[in-house]
């Protein structure tokens, strides 16, 4: 066991859980990023350059901020305010069954027979990674590009609406 | 407790974090990102594996996670979409507000 | 600053080593990698923060000359002494905090920004043995720092609790986002063509000369060169520099989010934009234009730094160049340059990189025929997206004037 | 072609940084405080009173205190205190003389109308603009001695504007004299009395030809 | 010589053209039309070919697979078919293509949409091609929802015409239900064989070795899993083919351009079904070993090929709408091929599929001619008098009615129904589908002379059919082909020389005398002498006097005709004749109207219009009704199940993690593996 692994551990949970309880919405997108790179540190230690990249560049920079722009868009909501009983019964509930399904799922690994396999962690070039891509998951990664068209595609057409207002002024 | 283990049970409990999030908050946007907590914590279970778990092909796990995110990031957007496409209709993003599917 | 120089080299190449050998020597192993390394950032803190403070100076001058004006003159020889005045006027000016503002972010946007941004100086190869870290996924890494960023420039405009100061962090988010991608793509081809995502790979896949003459840069290239003009015009956008300075476009919003900012902070902001101008530049030089590889073999003798350095000023001397030039842009204008156009482009020139790493055996009236497709395939989408571009755009006609 | 037009701007600026080295006349800026440009004739900003001779400024005030610019001042910024005494002025004649001529240069407002008004053409419009002080109350609290400044250094600001105010003085002159003159010729007819002394020569240079006023 | 492994050229070329007419500009319509005709000609080509290769050894299945992508372990493998059937279907498909879209070149000259026109015409193809070649139920199956694709653009072609654009929705809609069961049954098929391809060297689904097998699978219901799966492609086959209760989309889609319904809802898409059942065929006769089974999935298409064939000229007769009579016939006549593979004759089914193919091309694109000519008036009480001024048309036209009437001897319906009546009468299950055939045989010939003489004897009814002339030559030449066609295609297939029946086994089938079957084939003519008779009766009269009958008529609702009292007499007349004539339908008529009407058009006198004006209610109103009353169950049940649907994302997810909890707690702790 590694003292910056428990260290990551406990930097990304704690901004989650900040992030999750937090009142101000735009603090609990900005601690999310925090906890996302705090993932991404974990990749890093665990040897997985390349996913930590990604997945630094995809949350923290693309993510987060269509996140806030989303947060900037609905920003004129007619509520977030004093949560009532009922949120608080709500909250309350919530964490019972986060709780349970924590202690679940914790007392499922800890009964499992999981002996960590020694020796250092498998080495990945990102050379081997694109021809893994584009060899056995060729298939696979062009699902996926379709499906980030498509979702590309379905977003805009969400997010523009039916727009009735004036039409764009050219330059 | 091995490593293996230690990895999992932040994997866990990163979920549950994620999962109380999702219950609790009524923020439309609050909830999608415990979602995505979640599934991080999926993706976390991913590299976990891939670097104590059995030897298997040596670049699985990673290949796993890179579609994860890939996916997310669809997800995240066409949710994003949703929510304000929700918000135009109702002026308001609580997802206890949204309880039908005509705006 | 890893890689052993071999001793065959010459002494001003191996001169950085050597002096850091002589510092660092005595220590033993472990606590010597720690020095090595803190060595490192202080080298690139002193040399880029030196840089920072000179840039300052000489886009004013030019500017001014281009304006037909001397600029700054006054402090020291030539006015040389100016950024030193200028930072001891900003250490010593009140750093005023709107009561409404949040903060705590208000007071880490410029932190976050600053550290990211010198982040990126962390995997580019100076010289030949002069890289801070070496990375597998290096590229990946800058511009995942890079991404960042704009967390920052949001954090600021958010936390300023100023319509303008939102305004522009709206602006500037847009903006990186659109820029993000034709940015993202114009190097792909560069990774396509060296099969590595590792800078210092990059640069020794740029080695050579052919004929002895011309070197092997990616620039000098069709799909190189039209990716490196689809870089250049991305890292404008994404260093917010004019003509993309919307985010700061003082004749709208005051000063984008940069208004409720003052004395230090505004420093630090100053000093992050202008690291990540150097960082897209060095970066730009990495993946184009052959790193610190010379550019004639009879030119070797000159330690590679030192061409380096010569590649990064010329960049960032096009950079004041531009700004001196350009008018800003509107927003409409903006992103529909970058989805419109450039993202289309580096999508095509995706293909024509393609093409052209599956022709590499072609040789002889091949060759020609090469190039001559390469350069079809540049020109023609540059040309007729150019056409969408610009269309419906002449001379305005005046009706009643 | 698109872009083009980038180049020939960029071309544009080029040209200039390269030429701003080597052409001087493109070079437009000044070193203020080494070199200081002319100004413009019609610049105009505050007050000062007319004197005939830089000897001698007190003495030769064209002012004879009639507070006409005191009364019709906006800001009221100007405060005269009449002497009790009479002195000669430039030109021998018995006058009274402002014991005291203050203008509060802060508040002033430029607008000239003190110089309008004047009989006397004693008070015009100055350039100077270097005024600051470290004292708002006395610094810009000018007395009469900062205020007088010779009639050459009004030539120097507005030459056109003085020349005709000397023609026209002159010529005023030239009549009260012809004036005086013709009264005493009158008078020595009657009274057969010696001619009067001939006045003093004027205290200026020569006058520069006559320009026709200005519409 | 054209092998299995180049059958995939057919439906290429039109796709390939397709391709050029979606990238040419709005004005490329030379372009776009041309390289679509010049397409389907080669296709035309490739399928004689393929026809000649296929006809050389008529018994062999040729086929030729390839693995499309691999998942897993498995491997996803589609390929190409060649047999008989096929090769018929191909040259059949491309010929009728191509002539429709010569004539689509005069009809549509006008269309601001010309090119794109001939773009979705190729595209449906294509499609339809491809599910013709297909030895894969999968190919076959995206084959066949392109072809909806196609069909959904062709008939919303006019789309700004509001009644186009929901009829295409309609079409769309009704056949994707037929589909879902279609893909329940594939998917259903490829879990219980392994495999969707069609021969396989043995391991295909049509091949003994897994029929056998999968026959030998009951389900708990005692029903047969290949009787399940059959009903369920079968659903498909009801849904594209407009077979009762899924038919009512197929009117409707009479508001494309006429082209398109003679290419897709009479000679081509609506045959897909029918020649999917044919196609599987040996699947659908599987459960025939199991004497003992509840229910064999070939009674259920006899029977539902009954009702519609019987349903459908009914309400054929009361049609006003030139297309629609038309588009009544072609269920009715789709009704008799599925009845026919019901009743085991699937060699009859496709023999009355190609002969119909023809004629009712034939027939529609006449229609298109008239309508056309009378600037797209399709009323035909509006119409009239066409024979005189439209003699190419008209001749054709006869042709193609007399074909599909069934009159004896010469055309090629005659023939062909005629097979179909002798496999019904040989059924030994029910002779109730032979009474109908019959019935039906009455009514077509009666409502084909009906129509006929409404549209072309007598005076023109009104100003656009005054002024009506003949349509130009590439309008009319490929009507004549097709009447060659639909006179000439009859002897391929006749008793005395069943050349193509035994083509289409493979095997020799002997020859029949004419007489053998005299008394059956007696009756025939003499039904549609009676049909034939009765038509002219009363139409060949009636021409004259509704020509003085005002115009509003075609307007009026049938309950307004109740008051137009001096019409009375001449209308009781034929009235009485035509309720003799369908006794039953009357008699069921007569109930619904008292129910839905009451009393008031209870006493009307006109009982034949109304017998028909009613049972195209009980279409609407009874069917509907039904349909209502179930949907209305159905919704009670979803209201029910809704109260745990509250729409809160919050309890959904809530349920999720207890559920998880709770399960993963049953897991740990319980034991179970």
């Amino acid at each position: 066991m590694n003292a910056v692994l428990i260290l990551i551990a406990l930097v990304t949970v704690g901004t989650a859980i900040a992030a999750m309880a937090g009142r101000n919405l735009l603090h609990s997108v900005l601690l999310l990023a925090l906890a996302w790179t705090g993932v991404a540190a974990f990749y890093l230690w665990a040897g997985a350059e390349f996913a930590a990249f990604a997945q630094v560049l995809v949350y923290v920079g693309a993510i987060s901020m269509v996140v806030l722009f989303a947060v900037l868009l609905t920003r004129r909501s007619r509520d977030e305010a004093a949560p009532g009983p009922a949120g608080q019964s709500r909250a309350l509930s919530a964490v019972m069954a986060a709780a349970a399904v924590a202690g679940v799922l914790v007392g499922a690994i800890l009964r499992s027979p999981l002996a960590a396999s020694p020796g250092p962690a498998p080495a990945v070039t990102v050379r081997q990674l694109g021809a893994e891509l584009m060899g056995p998951y060729a298939a696979a990664l062009l699902a996926v590009g379709v499906l980030l068209t498509v979702a590309l595609i379905g977003a805009v057409v969400l997010a523009a609406g039916d727009r009735t207002g004036q039409p764009e002024d050219n330059p | 407790m091995s490593p293996l283990q230690f990895c999992l049970i932040f994997s866990g409990v990163l979920f549950s974090v994620g999962l109380a999030g999702a219950l609790a908050r009524s923020n439309a946007i609050l909830v999608l990102l415990g979602i995505e907590l979640m599934l991080n914590a999926a993706n976390l279970n991913f590299i976990a594996f891939w670097r104590y778990g059995p030897a298997s092909a040596p670049a699985t796990g990673v290949i796993f996670v890179i579609f994860s995110i890939a996916v997310t990031a669809a997800e995240t957007a066409v949710g994003l979409a949703l929510v304000i496409a929700i918000h135009r209709h109702q002026r308001s993003i609580r997802l206890q507000e949204a309880t039908r599917l005509k705006g | 600053m890893s890689a052993a120089a071999t001793t065959s080299e010459s002494f001003l190449e191996r001169a950085p080593l050597l002096l850091r050998d002589a510092v660092t020597g005595f220590l033993p192993e472990p606590a010597r990698w720690l020095a090595n390394s803190l060595l490192s950032i202080v080298a690139v803190l002193a040399v880029f923060g030196l840089l920072f403070a000179f840039l300052t100076l000489a886009e004013r001058k030019i500017l001014g000359r281009v304006q037909n004006r001397p600029g700054p003159n006054r402090t020291g020889w030539f006015g040389l002494l100016q950024p030193f005045a200028d930072g001891i006027k900003m250490l010593t000016k009140e750093d005023i905090v709107p009561r409404a503002a949040d903060q705590l972010l208000h007071f880490l946007a410029p932190v976050t920004l600053l550290a990211l941004s010198i982040l990126t100086f962390a995997v580019i190869p100076y010289g030949r043995h002069l890289v801070p870290v070496e990375l597998d996924s290096a590229v990946l890494y800058f511009f995942a720092a890079g991404a960042a960023t704009e967390l920052a420039i949001f954090m600021a405009g958010w936390a300023s609790h100023n319509k303008y100061a939102l305004l522009a962090a709206m602006r500037a988010l847009a903006q990186l986002i659109s820029y993000e991608l034709p940015l993202l793509l114009s190097f792909v081809p560069v990774v396509l063509a060296t099969g590595t995502l590792s800078t210092t790979g990059i640069v020794a896949a740029q080695g050579g000369w052919k004929w002895h003459l011309i070197p092997h840069w990616i620039v000098f290239t069709p799909w190189g060169a039209a990716g490196f003009a689809i870089f250049m015009v991305s890292a404008l956008a994404e260093s917010n520099r004019s003509p993309f300075d919307l985010p700061e476009a003082e004749s709208e919003l005051i000063a984008g989010h940069l208004t409720e900012y003052s004395g230090f902070k505004y420093a630090l902001f100053f000093m992050a934009e202008y690291f990540g101008m150097c960082a897209l530049s060095g970066m730009a030089v990495t993946l184009f234009l052959g790193g610190w590889q010379a550019p004639l073999p009879v030119l070797e003798f000159i330690p590679s730094y030192v061409w380096f350095a010569g590649k990064l000023l010329t960049l960032l001397l096009g950079f004041i160049w531009i700004r001196a030039t350009l008018p800003r842009l509107r927003i409409d204008q903006l992103t529909r340059l970058a989805w419109k156009f450039l993202v289309p482009l580096a999508l095509v020139n995706l293909g024509t990189a393609a093409f052209w790493s599956l022709t590499s055996a072609w040789s002889g009236p091949l060759q020609l025929l090469r190039w001559a497709v390469a350069l079809v395939l540049v020109a023609g989408p540059f040309l007729l997206l150019g056409r969408g571009l610009t269309a419906g755009l002449g001379p305005r006609t005046y009706r009643y004037a | 072609m698109l872009g083009s037009g980038l180049l020939q701007g960029l071309a544009v600026t080029a040209k200039n940084f390269v030429g701003s080295f080597h052409d001087p006349k493109r070079f437009v800026t000044t070193q203020y405080p080494e070199e200081k440009t002319r100004l413009p004739e019609a610049y105009r900003n505050f007050p000062f009173l007319v004197s005939e001779n830089a000897e001698d400024p007190m003495g030769t005030l064209r002012c004879v205190a009639c507070q006409i610019c005191e009364k019709e001042c906006p800001p009221q910024c100007i405060y005269i205190e009449k002497s009790k005494d009479k002195k000669p002025d430039a030109s021998g004649k018995q006058q009274i003389y402002p014991a005291v001529f203050d203008i509060d240069t802060a508040v002033c407002m430029s607008c000239q109308i003190c110089v309008e008004v004047c009989p006397f053409d004693a008070i015009k419009m100055d350039q100077v603009f270097e005024l600051a002080a470290t004292d708002r109350f006395t610094g810009l609290m000018l007395d009469r001695h900062a205020l007088a400044k010779p009639n050459s250094y009004f030539h120097q600001l507005h030459p056109t504007e003085a020349a005709e105010v000397d023609d026209r003085l002159a010529t005023e002159r030239k009549a009260a004299e012809e004036k005086a003159r013709a009264a005493a010729a009158a008078k020595a007819a009657a009274a057969a009395k010696p001619p009067a002394v001939p006045p003093p020569p004027p205290a200026v240079v020569p006058l520069p030809p006559p320009v026709p006023p200005a519409a | 010589m054209i092998d299995a492994a180049h059958l995939w050229l057919i439906p290429a070329l039109p796709l390939l053209a397709a391709g050029i007419g979606a990238l040419t500009p709005r004005s490329g319509r030379r372009l776009a039309s041309g390289a679509a005709i010049a397409a389907m000609a080669g296709a035309f080509l490739l399928s004689c070919l393929a026809l000649q290769r296929a006809l050389a050894d008529p018994a062999a299945h040729l086929y030729a697979n390839f693995t499309w992508f691999e998942l897993g372990d498995g491997a996803v493998r589609l390929g190409w078919l060649l047999d008989p059937l096929n090769a018929f279907m191909c040259v059949m498909v491309t010929f009728v293509s191509l002539l429709i879209f010569i004539f689509s070149l005069g009809y549509m000259k006008e269309d601001a949409n010309f090119k794109q026109f001939f773009c979705f015409l190729s595209l449906f193809a294509a499609a339809m091609l491809g599910v013709i070649v297909a030895n894969s139920l999968l190919l076959l199956f995206i084959s066949w929802e392109l072809v909806g694709v196609a069909s959904y653009l062709l008939i919303g072609f006019w789309f700004h015409k509001p009644a186009a654009a929901a009829a295409a929705k309609k079409a769309f809609l009704t056949t994707r239900i037929g589909d879902l069961g279609f893909l329940l049954g594939l998917v259903w098929l490829y879990d219980a064989t392994g495999s969707l391809l069609l021969f396989d060297g043995g391991h295909g689904v049509l091949e003994s070795g897994v029929l056998g097998d999968l026959a030998t699978q009951v389900l708990a219901s005692g029903l047969a899993v290949p009787t399940a799966i059959s009903l369920l492609i079968f659903c498909g086959a009801a849904g594209k083919s407009g077979q009762f209760p899924l038919h009512v989309w197929l009117p409707d889609a009479m508001e494309g351009p006429t082209p398109v319904s003679a290419l897709i809802h009479a000679a081509t898409m609506v045959a897909a079904g029918v020649f999917l059942v044919a196609r599987v065929f040996p699947l659908f006769a599987a459960d025939q070993v199991l004497a003992a089974g509840p229910l064999h999935a070939l009674t259920v298409v006899a029977a539902i090929g009954a009702i519609t064939a019987l349903l459908g000229a009914v309400i054929a007769v009361a049609q006003d709408d030139l297309k629609r009579v038309l588009a009544f016939s072609t269920v009715s006549q789709l009704g008799y091929m599925m009845l026919a593979l019901g009743v085991g004759s699937w060699v009859g089914a496709i023999f009355h599929l190609l002969t119909h193919a023809f004629f009712k091309a034939l027939l529609f694109l006449g229609a298109g001619s008239v309508i056309h000519a009378a600037h797209h008036e399709q009323d035909i009480r509006r119409l009239g008098g066409l024979s005189r001024s439209m003699r190419t048309t008209f001749v054709t036209f006869a042709v193609g009615m007399m074909a599909l009437a069934g009159v004896p001897f010469v055309f090629s319906g005659f023939w062909s129904k005629e097979a179909i009546l002798h496999a019904a009468s040989e059924w030994d299950v029910s002779h109730l589908p032979f009474y109908a055939t019959l019935i039906g045989v009455v009514l077509t010939a009666f409502y084909m002379t009906r129509l006929l003489c409404e549209v072309f004897r007598g005076a023109p009814r009104s100003p656009a059919a005054a002024h009506a002339h003949e349509s130009p030559r590439v309008m009319t030449i490929p009507l004549a082909v097709l009447a060659i066609g639909a006179v000439a295609l009859g002897f391929l297939g006749t008793p005395v020389w069943p050349w193509l029946q035994s083509r289409l086994t493979g095997t020799p089938i002997p020859a029949r005398p004419l007489l053998e079957g005299g008394g059956l084939m007696g009756l025939s003519i003499v039904l549609v002498a009676l049909g034939l008779g009765a038509g002219w009766a009363l139409y060949g009269r009636r021409v004259r006097l509704t020509a003085t009958a005002p115009d509003p008529l075609a307007a009026a609702a049938p309950r307004t005709w109740a008051f137009l009292g001096d019409r009375m007499k001449f209308d009781s007349l034929y009235a009485a004749t035509l309720v003799r004539l369908n006794a039953f339908v009357a008699a069921l008529a007569d109930f619904l109207d008292r129910r839905v009407w009451g009393s008031a058009v209870g006493f009307l006198a006109r009982f034949a219009e109304f017998t028909g004006v009613v049972n195209s209610e009980f279409d609407d109103g009874a069917l509907n009704g039904g349909f209502n009353a179930a949907s209305e169950d159905i919704r009670r049940t979803g209201r029910a199940y809704s109260r745990a649907q509250t729409g809160e994302t919050h309890g959904y997810l809530r349920t999720l993690a207890i559920a998880f909890v709770a399960l993963a707690l049953l897991v740990l702790l319980g034991g179970v593996r």
